[in-house]
């Protein structure tokens, strides 16, 4: 509705003043938050007066994100606010209608009953997509024939990850007749939000170093290799894990291309990363709030974008060529639709998904 | 079982040589709850040591692990001159010095440390990533049946730590230096008037507790994620405290007590893992230790005797 | 140059709002035992702690041997050979008698030649040996918190001795002492002075300075008044140097009359932390005008008694009775409101709190009442006003008067609050232990007058002293303690000071 | 020479007016104060930024100063009740910790404590649906309670088995933060915040979005609260036989007891007091600054509040001082790091300069007393 008058503060992005409100683990956690960040920063680069402020809400607390928030909205005239954490800013996107909010990751919580917002951009992504890449990665690379997901928290983007790779090693299996496990610890089984028991090794933080390390040398121990890591700061945990187990036991990164984290020595045990590309959708909005085509609203976003999908550029990746070949080629079939992993609340099973 | 000898030992010996830092400052009559403070700021420096030396000689960040314990010693170290100041010559509440201090650790390591990755690296980090430090197996040992877990995937930090603290031993209590030590916690008045300095004593004292925390801090950012950020801030400094009052200021019973905390907690863990119960329920084996300790407290803590003067502020005129 | 082995040339040295040394010279010769005398307060310990190198001098010189010295640490008047036996012993209890013997001179050896350790059999062996040179024997191996007072401070001699000491200087060595160790403390210096040491004596007691020492400063407020030649001056004219007026020695006293009996204790027994019988099986009444004092050696049980009465400390058997009644297990609180006042041996850790003010001091046993407070509110007009009145009722002496910081306070005068605000509750029984320790003899007039003069008004008095004749100054009726054990209850005029001496150390019994 | 004079002059005035015993508690912690900001100015400067702006934000972000712009609903009135609003807890907090330290005892366990009453006050009355009225002093009273049990259980293991308070703390910390995570994970999880489910709005201490002409604001109704306590307890430690007890204790345990003061009770009532404020703290940060709780996390106020309870020398009046400071300090930060583009951590840093600073009181005092001394000689030769 009002997105003409957006382009009109912004000026073709003239002084454009950007903030990004993240959780405690700020703009530099070399991970999910810096990836928005980065994108930001890239749409700064070709708009050189439009400026940005980091902003972070310490305890974590979705209150005090919504907080957070409300106390700077007055300065700026777009708000980044990566994590479900944020959900909460609908009250305030109501409250200050000449703000543009671009929320990653989580859909807007409703006000009374209504969904969506005329100044919030909220993008979710198919994570099982990813994940599915993942799955496929691990089983394709798997000597052992063991391969495990380690989550942090059950929300719906990690079940979503944890699904997509289940799917994807199940697909393995079938299509590329391997037999490869996926193992899971007793101890650890997740619940997803609506209390459904979902499986999977989660530790139930993502900050949790200490969780991670032991959940990481419990899965070496039961002849794990290939370990998808979908658990924010915890997960620094596993990666340490693998790294002391100095064995052929590889990681594959998540959110975004890890391979950095990875360094052992002169080894790597980045497989690969399972990506969804946030900086460029953030950047693309912020584009479209300049030239006056923003559009508000709740977006899911899938390969057909190259929004989800895995690193495969030279040098940041170990796969070896025939994986990458059989990767590529399913990466065509997601894109297409053909095939659709299972995700928290698709309604299918990493069992039972169109394209198995 | 294995992973519980294994894991509760990596954990019980930094949680060791902390305490023993404990010691020697709380031995010498200075109360010292800073301990997490000097742990976070020694690992801190370690791990800017560590980067920065990788940085500017090209070595392999892998090959520095001894390095960084180094340094990190001295890091706590030089964190706990503030502490000895404060206490010493600023005659401030010792308890009060010790809890700002932890504060300022907390708040300057993260403020430098983003503020040093961007500035110095030009990349936006809230952490030091370091390499691992690579554990070894003693072959002919690690196949024992039970005790060969403890030769199986050690920590080379185990063994400095193990010297250290037998070395730490024998200052304390073999030589002229320890013997002065323990008489300032006990009466500074005796030692003033034997002609030795209380201060310089105390000072020495809670420098070694500084250093001890330092290298248990690294050891704790090697052993839990090979890299330095605040998750470094756990609250071990707190436990390696209770550590060693319920180890009774000694240095042999306060190896009991953080072995016990370190069993319970891999323990624990363990437990949770093999009887297949909901993570929620780990949390109910993590209280273990302490629960343990405040029972046997109960029991012991009669017979339990701080330092006379501890905590006492030393001035010559006082009578 | 001269033919002394000390000098302290116009010394003067100043503490915040005091001048505890004004323009003293002193000159100490080689071989003799010179003893300083003076009021609480007079100065005495600062001038020697500036030897002692625990103070240096605001203004003036000290010259050792004829060299002029800046004695800057205990370290560096040990190298001068000078050595301080302190008033407060400088004791680590949890160390053996070697270990304080030898803390900052260790003797060191080297393990594998490489480790150094201190050698603590050899240094056993060596103290061991100067002990019994020196007639002064100790176990070197026995902890100092198994050491009674009288062998704490024997370590301290030696520690002296230890560092070849050759000027020892004694901080009032004796307040702490029965008379036996006294005597034999005395021989001990004695023979040291003739073994070639010089002896510097700090004391109240004119008794001793007239047993062993040479010559006597006398300072008052700062100053040096005199030195005197010990032997051709008289005991009352110290005195009167000292104190300014003229002081009499014995207690005036009027006949005992006594009432009904106030307290009785039957069967009493006491053990201490470690299970350990003090007290066993004391038995002994009190009547309203009566002294009733326990003689006895230090460490016998007679503050346990004490304790015990007041209820600091718990009763293993037998019973207490005030009045009639029986508080064997009353609180104290209700034992001072049934009529008990206590002025406690250790005024520092129990009698005062020494960061309250006077004033407060004062109220210590009444706060919690009319007119002190009511309902629970207290009345700080009160509190004030009280104290003021007590102040100059009993002469305390204080720089901010009621708003004074206890801890500012001289011995004395401290010693003057706790016993007027235990007067002022007007208890039938009073106990008073050690009432005049370290309190110089003007003070102690004035204290064994007030004990009197309580005693006249029909109270009943408890009173515990180490020293024997203060006991048979004051004392109506004299018990003896040895051992926990009550060995004989008799009439002062019964018994003379030998046999309570006697009596004192087990030698002999009923 | 004239102008040296004139400096000397000014130092002598200045210690002079220093030197008032009475005056200390306040000039002190002041002088630590602007100790503290002009060295996290060098600090700011350092890094190329404005200390006077940063300092300028901060205020304005915590709503003592006004900001140039304020986004729709919210006014510097607003900002400064969610200040008030934060600061509540901490408040309570410190104070709690200053009545234990009267008494001797340092409450290491003040985040445990808070930890306890807020869990109990949610799950009783959190999620009970009762009215307002009720509600809300039902949820206080269940914070004074069940914080003064467990403050009471430390006193009690001090004077029964001379467990050090120290360490008994830390060990009730550890097993309320992991015993509470787990029942919250267990039976009280909202499955999409990951925190306890979220109370009721009649159990809750603060009003949230209370709209008072066209500004929406959080009205802290446990802040009077905090404020009348702070004088309560000022009052009883002053003025009452009660508070002259625990002082007395505090002050010298042999002392007491030989005064005829019961040395355990009154340990046992310190600590209950001090948990019962603890319990306060809880409730009004568990139930009123948030509505929740966050599973396995010990509030930072625990520790905070110790150095907060010190920079107010645990006078119950300097504590409101102090803990407002701070909280402006911790509420602007946020306003400061997104205005003058300096990190939030800086504010840490100040914080924890200025409590270094104030820690150094004592020897300020010892100074100061000297320097007066060295005045007065002066002016004694001179005449
Ligand atoms: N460290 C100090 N600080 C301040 N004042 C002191 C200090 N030491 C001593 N004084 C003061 O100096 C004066 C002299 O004290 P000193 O201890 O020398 O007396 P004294 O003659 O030994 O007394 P006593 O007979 O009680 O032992 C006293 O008024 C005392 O208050
Ligand atoms: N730091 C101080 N400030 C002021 N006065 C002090 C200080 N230290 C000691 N004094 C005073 O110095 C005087 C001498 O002290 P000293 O300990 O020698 O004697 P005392 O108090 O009579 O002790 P005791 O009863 O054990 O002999 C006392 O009046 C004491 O109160
Ligand atoms: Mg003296
Ligand atoms: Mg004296």
């Amino acid at each position: 509705g009002n997105s003409e008058e957006k382009a009109e503060s912004g000026k073709d992005g003239e002084g454009l003043k950007i903030a990004i409100v993240t959780s405690l683990t700020g703009v530099d956690d070399g991970n999910f938050n810096e990836n928005n960040y980065n994108g930001i920063l890239s749409f700064i680069k070709n708009h050189p007066t439009a400026t940005v402020k980091a902003i972070k809400e310490e305890t974590g607390d979705p209150a005090a994100g919504v907080q957070a928030v409300a106390d700077i909205v007055a300065d700026y005239d777009v708000i980044v606010t990566p994590g479900f954490q944020f959900a909460g800013i609908s009250s305030v996107a109501l409250e200050n209608p000449d703000k543009t909010f671009i929320l990653i990751d989580s859909e807007p919580t409703p006000v009374g009953d209504q969904t969506e917002f005329d100044n919030i951009y909220s993008m979710m992504f198919a994570e099982q997509e990813s994940g599915f890449f993942a799955g496929m990665a691990a089983a394709l690379e798997t000597k052992s024939n063991k391969v495990a997901v380690v989550n942090g928290i059950a929300y719906p983007s990690n079940v979503n990850y944890q699904f997509g790779f289940e799917s994807g090693v199940n697909y393995a299996n079938k299509v590329f007749g391997k037999d490869v496990e996926v193992v899971e610890l007793s101890g650890y089984a997740g619940t997803d939000v609506t209390g459904a028991d979902v499986g999977g090794n989660y530790a139930g933080s993502f900050g949790d170093e200490a969780t991670g390390k032991v959940i990481g040398n419990a899965l070496i121990k039961k002849g794990v290799d290939q370990i998808f890591v979908a658990a924010g700061g915890t997960g620094n945990g596993v990666f340490t894990a693998v790294k002391e187990a100095k064995g052929d036991v590889k990681v594959i990164g998540c959110d975004v291309d890890q391979f950095d984290d990875g360094v052992n020595g002169s080894e790597n045990i980045v497989l690969t990363s399972a990506a969804k590309f946030m900086g460029m959708n953030v950047e693309k909005q912020l584009n479209a709030i300049v030239d006056g085509s923003f559009k508000s609203g709740n977006v899911v976003l899938h390969a057909d974008t190259d929004s989800t999908g895995f690193i495969k550029e030279e040098g940041r990746h170990q796969l070896s060529e025939g994986t990458l070949n059989k990767m590529n080629e399913a990466y065509e079939l997601v894109k297409g639709g053909k095939i659709v992993p299972a995700s928290n609340f698709n309604g299918h099973t990493p069992e039972k998904f169109p394209g198995l | 079982m294995d992973t519980v000898i294994i894991d509760g030992l990596s954990f019980a010996l930094p949680l060791f040589i902390m305490a023993i830092g404990g010691i020697y400052s709380e031995k010498s009559g200075i109360t010292n709850l800073a301990l997490e403070g000097f742990q976070g700021f020694g690992a801190f420096i370690g791990a800017l040591s560590a980067i920065l030396i990788a940085n500017a000689f090209g070595t392999d960040i892998q090959d520095l692990f001894y390095v960084a314990l180094l340094f990190a010693m001295v890091g706590g170290m030089v964190f706990a001159i503030i502490h000895a100041v404060l206490c010493i010559k600023f005659k401030a509440n010792q308890v009060i010095s010790g809890v700002v201090i932890n504060i300022l650790a907390l708040a300057l390591t993260t403020f430098l440390t983003t503020q040093i990755n961007s500035l110095v690296f030009g990349t936006a980090s809230d952490k030091f990533q370091l390499g691992v430090m690579e554990r070894f197996t003693i072959s002919g040992l690690a196949d024992i049946p039970v005790i060969g877990a403890i030769f199986t995937n050690v920590y080379p930090f185990e063994v400095i730590i193990i010297v250290i603290a037998i070395f730490a031993w024998y200052l304390l209590y073999k030589t002229k230096f320890g013997m002065r030590l323990r008489a300032c916690g006990e009466n500074p008045h005796s030692v003033d008037a034997a002609g030795v300095d209380v201060a310089k004593i105390r000072y020495t004292a809670v420098l070694i507790s500084g250093l001890l925390s330092g290298l248990g801090g690294m050891c704790f950012a090697y052993s839990i994620s090979a890299n330095f950020s605040s998750s470094i801030y756990m609250g071990y400094g707190f436990l390696a405290i209770a550590a060693l009052i319920f180890g009774n200021w000694k240095i042999i019973p306060t190896l009991a007590a953080c072995l016990l905390f370190g069993f319970a907690k891999s323990g624990g863990a363990f437990i949770a893992q093999s009887m297949a119960l909901p993570s929620s329920y780990t949390d109910l084996f993590m209280i273990l230790p302490y629960v343990v300790t405040l029972l046997l407290l109960i029991f012991f803590s009669k017979s339990n005797r701080a330092p006379k003067a501890l905590g006492e502020i030393y001035d010559k005129g006082k009578r | 140059m001269s033919d002394y082995i000390v000098e302290m040339k116009h010394i003067t040295k100043r503490f915040p709002g005091i001048v505890a040394n004004d323009d003293v010279s002193i000159g100490i010769k080689k071989g003799e035992i010179f003893a300083l005398l003076g009021e609480n307060g007079a100065g005495k310990s600062t001038l020697m702690s500036m030897l002692g190198g625990m103070y240096e001098p605001d203004e003036g010189e000290i010259y050792i041997r004829g060299e002029k010295v800046t004695i800057s640490s205990p370290n560096h008047a040990a190298k001068l050979n000078i050595g301080m036996v302190h008033q407060h012993f400088k004791l680590v209890s949890d160390y053996t008698i070697t270990e304080n013997i030898i803390l900052g001179v260790e003797p060191i050896r080297k393990f594998a030649g490489l480790f150094p350790y201190v050698d603590i059999r050899n240094a056993n062996r060596k103290i061991e040996e100067l002990s019994k040179s020196f007639g002064l024997e100790v176990d070197p191996t026995k902890k100092i918190a198994d050491l009674n007072v009288s062998m704490q401070q024997r370590v301290e001699i030696l520690k002296v001795l230890y560092r070849e000491a050759d000027i020892l200087i004694f901080d009032e060595p004796t307040a702490v002492l029965t008379p036996q160790e006294i005597e034999f403390l005395l021989e001990i210096i004695k023979g040291l002075r003739d073994g070639g040491k010089t002896i510097i004596l700090i004391t109240h007691k004119l008794d001793e300075i007239k047993k062993v020492a040479d010559r006597c400063a006398v300072l008052n407020k700062g100053k040096l008044v005199d030195v005197l030649d010990v032997k051709t001056t008289s005991v009352n004219r110290m005195a009167q140097l000292m104190v300014g007026r003229e002081v009499s020695f014995e207690a005036e006293k009027a006949p005992a009359e006594f009432k009904e009996e106030v307290l009785k204790v039957e069967h009493l027994t006491v053990k201490n932390e470690d299970g350990f019988e003090v007290v066993k099986d004391v038995s002994f009444t009190i009547r309203g005008g009566e002294i009733f004092a326990i003689a006895g050696v230090a460490d016998n049980g007679q503050v346990e008694i004490a304790d015990a009465i007041a209820g600091l400390t718990k009763v293993s058997g037998g019973t207490i009775f005030l009045g009639g009644k029986d508080i064997t297990n009353e609180t104290i609180r209700n034992r001072t409101e049934a009529g008990i006042s206590y002025i406690p041996e250790d005024r520092h850790s129990f009698g005062l709190f020494l960061d309250f003010d006077l004033a407060t001091n004062l109220a210590l046993k009444q706060y919690y009442r009319e007119p002190y407070s009511s309902k629970g509110i207290l009345n700080k007009e009160e509190f004030e006003q009280s104290g003021s009145r007590l102040i100059d009722k009993y002469d305390i002496r204080s720089g901010q008067g009621v708003k004074t910081q206890v801890r500012s306070m001289s011995g004395g005068n401290q010693q003057k609050a706790i016993i007027a605000r235990e007067i002022e509750l007007q208890s039938p029984l009073m106990i008073f232990v050690q009432p005049t320790r370290g309190v110089d003899i003007g003070a102690i007039e004035n204290i064994h007058k007030m004990i009197i003069e309580e005693r006249d008004r029909g109270k009943a008095i408890l009173l515990i002293s180490l020293e024997l004749d203060e006991i048979m100054n004051v004392a109506d009726t004299i018990g003896v303690i040895y051992n926990g054990q009550l060995q004989k209850i008799a009439s002062r005029e019964s018994l003379t000071t030998n046999e309570v001496g006697e009596y004192m150390m087990g030698a002999k019994h009923e | 020479m004239s102008k040296d004079n004139k400096n000397i002059n000014l130092r002598n005035r200045l210690i002079r007016l220093m030197r008032k015993e009475k005056w200390q508690s306040i000039s002190i912690p002041l002088v630590a104060i602007i100790m503290s900001f002009i060295a996290a100015a060098i600090v700011i400067l350092l890094i190329g930024k404005n200390p006077l702006q940063a300092f300028c934000n901060l205020f304005q972000g915590a709503g003592i100063l006004p900001k140039p712009s304020y986004a729709g609903y919210k006014s510097m009135l607003t900002d400064f009740m969610s200040l008030l609003n934060a600061m509540t807890p901490l408040l309570f907090a410190s104070l709690a910790v200053a009545v234990a330290f009267r008494a001797g005892l340092f409450n290491i366990g003040v985040a445990g404590q808070m930890l306890v009453s807020g869990f109990f006050a949610t799950i009783i009355v959190g999620y009970s649906g009762l009215d307002a009225i009720i509600a809300k002093p039902l949820v206080l009273l269940i914070g004074i309670i069940a914080g003064g049990l467990m403050g009471g259980l430390v006193g009690w293991l001090k004077y029964k088995f001379n467990i050090n308070e120290v360490v008994s703390t830390i060990m009730l910390n550890y097993i309320a933060q992991y015993i509470i995570s787990f029942f919250i994970q267990m039976y009280y999880i909202n499955p999409v915040s990951r925190q306890s489910q979220y109370i009721s709005e009649a159990a809750r201490l603060t009003l949230v979005n209370v709209e008072v002409g066209d500004l929406k604001m959080d009205i802290p109704l446990g802040f009077v609260l905090a404020i009348i306590t702070a004088i309560l307890i000022k009052y009883v430690m002053d003025k009452t036989v009660v508070g002259f007890d625990i002082k007395a204790v505090g002050s010298n345990r042999n002392a007491a007891k030989y005064s005829g003061i019961n040395v355990g009770r009154n340990t046992v009532l310190a600590m209950v007091i001090s948990g019962s404020l603890a319990g306060l703290a809880g409730v009004t940060y568990y139930l009123g600054y948030y509505a929740s709780i966050q599973p396995k996390v010990l509030s930072d106020i625990g520790f905070d509040s110790i150095a907060v309870a010190l920079l107010g020398n645990s006078h119950p009046i300097g504590v409101i001082f102090s803990s407002s400071l701070i909280s402006i300090i911790d509420q602007g930060s946020t306003y400061m790091s997104s205005q003058a583009g300096i990190r939030q951590e800086i504010s840490s840093v100040i914080v924890g300069l200025i409590l270094l600073f104030s820690a150094c009181g004592v020897y300020m005092k010892y100074k100061i007393s000297c320097m007066s001394e060295k005045v007065e000689e002066r002016k004694e030769s001179k005449s």
